[in-house]
């Protein structure tokens, strides 16, 4: 089973992230968070192998939400989830110790592949990124 | 003394009317960055919420008559979240918060893939440390003098070079196309330029525009930097 | 002599800043329209027709799991929808289609209302032929007179005329409150009076201001209107 938890700080778009997930049989997920504080706070309890993460958010947004993860040699997988274009974003992302990006433009169905493959400890992002890397 | 009132209002009036670019200048650029976060966070959010919905419904309801009306709201759905893009974009490119280098890197590398000239960026470091005005006043420096280079250059390659020398901010946008003469400064309908000066100078800085000895054109601009502990309201950022 | 070459140079600078403040004036107003139609026909004209999709979907399945989802969707939709809508408004009020004597009046009333001051509309005729440039015009500059009313002013009576006699619109607010004094005019952080002459300069027109013997206030902003068959591509409407 893999336990995913998800970040964003809009409320619907958590519920679609979640709805979509929780019809995978291997995926479970396993809590939520608005943002940065909360995230630490759910992550010190929970059981979670991927993070679903988004950038924008008020306060400490998802880049520093991924440093402090990274800070503390977490094992987390972190997959990001971003309005923000990805020839701006996915490339900095992966840099900064990311396996994944998606633009919430993009296909929903990929979510579930897209969680899968990070939990493999694979890349995860669209064949253009993977073009410039 | 009659002339040297009317000197007078002259200086006056050319004072008044600088403030004048400069606020509509710097208005602008908050008018946009208010745009721009309303349509990331209350269309661009809403919008990516209805997908994931209209993804439910389509994995659940196979058959023809509502796979068409799912894939019809899909299709236009995806319509409406380019467009939230694309204003979003032209409005503030959300790099803008990863700093100034990482922002004006981009520029570089979209103006390469654009138009085919050869452009190449270089930073003295990866964070440069200004404050949010500086940041933006820079970048749109370097989208003008690329977009004139696009528009009137007629090169083959072009450098991007960003540094923080002593204190001063420089960047520095250099082609190897035909040059800048003197008198097209002096266009009526050309403001780029224009522009660029005033908005130069709402951060304390100045533009240098050099005719490199009749081979291409270098714009330069120079900021003073605020030394780092000294205005945190506006948030020094990387 | 070299008197003489700094006051040309100084005027010539004068001439160039002036021209880039009306730019600027006009640019802005440009990209609103601009992104007001993009989110018009881009965002708003897709979510229109996904609205119908959902519509549909929700006639014809009513099982729980399937009501719910529609449900957000539209929910989501609506948001979204109602953000475009508060962006368009705020970039370009569409009661300015119904003309510019209906848009004037429907600011006055809205002001009333906001503010609980008497306010007054009149107008010579109830459509007056002007184009889309002078209208915007006439409208910010009412705008921003009862902006400044309500800041400045402790006024207990507004009235607003608008005319259109001997070939040239007149707009003139007036309140009765403590009167603008002639140094306040010259405020270093004051720029709406001072945007308001750019933007008249913009259509040809002018802009007085004048302190009515101490009690209350007028601003008039005077346009020279095109003659009826002159201006067609402007698109002159009523
Ligand atoms: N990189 C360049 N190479 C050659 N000529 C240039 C270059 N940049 C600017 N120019 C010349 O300088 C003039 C002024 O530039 P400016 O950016 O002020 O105006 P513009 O680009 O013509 O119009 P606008 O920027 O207002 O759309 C241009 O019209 C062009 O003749
Ligand atoms: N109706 C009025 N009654 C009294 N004083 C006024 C009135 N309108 C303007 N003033 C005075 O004139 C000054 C200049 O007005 P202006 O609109 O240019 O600037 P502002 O309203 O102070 O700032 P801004 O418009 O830039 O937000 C004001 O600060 C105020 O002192
Ligand atoms: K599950
Ligand atoms: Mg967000
Ligand atoms: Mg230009
Ligand atoms: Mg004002």
């Amino acid at each position: 089973m893999i336990h995913v938890v998800l970040c964003d700080d809009h409320a619907m778009v958590r519920r679609g992230i979640r709805d979509t997930l929780s019809e995978a049989v291997d995926i479970q997920v396993t809590g939520e968070a608005s943002g940065y504080a909360e995230v630490r706070e759910l992550l010190r309890t929970i059981a979670c192998d991927v993070l679903v993460l988004d950038l924008s958010m008020p306060g400490r947004g998802g880049m520093e939400v991924l440093a402090s993860l990274r800070e503390a040699d977490s094992p987390i997988k972190v997959l990001i989830v971003s309005m923000f274009p990805e020839d701006q974003y996915a490339i900095r992302c992966l840099r900064a110790g990311a396996q994944g990006y998606l633009n919430k433009a993009g296909d929903p169905e990929e979510l579930v592949q897209a969680v899968r493959t990070v939990m493999q400890g694979r890349k995860y992002v669209t064949p253009e990124v993977a073009q410039m890397l | 003394q009659a002339k040297e009132r009317a000197d007078k209002d002259l200086a006056a009036s050319e004072r008044r009317l600088a403030e004048l670019a400069e606020h509509l200048q710097s208005s602008i650029e908050q008018e946009r960055a208010a745009i721009a976060r309303e349509v990331h966070d209350d269309i661009g959010g809403s919008l990516a919420a209805v997908k994931l919905d209209l993804a439910w419904l389509a994995r659940h309801h196979k058959d023809a008559p509502t796979a068409a009306h799912i894939g019809s709201a899909l299709e236009m759905l995806q319509h409406a979240l380019g467009a939230s893009q694309r204003i979003m974009m032209d409005l503030r490119p959300p790099i803008l918060d990863q700093g100034l280098s990482a922002a004006v890197q981009w520029l570089a590398q979209s103006f390469q893939k654009r138009t085919g000239i050869s452009t190449t960026f270089h930073a003295t470091h990866e964070k440069i440390h200004t404050n949010k005005a500086i940041q933006l006043v820079a970048y749109r420096t370097a989208q003008e003098a690329l977009t004139n280079i696009s528009k009137h250059a007629e090169c083959s390659a072009v450098s991007i070079e960003l540094t923080d020398g002593e204190g001063v901010l420089t960047l520095e946008v250099t082609d190897n196309g035909r040059g800048i003469q003197k008198n097209q400064l002096d266009k009526p309908k050309a403001f780029g330029l224009r522009g660029l000066h005033e908005r130069a100078k709402t951060v304390q800085g100045w533009l240098d525009i050099s005719n490199r000895g009749g081979v291409g054109t270098s714009i330069i601009l120079s900021v003073p930097l605020p030394s780092e502990t000294a205005d945190p309201a506006n948030g020094n950022s990387p």
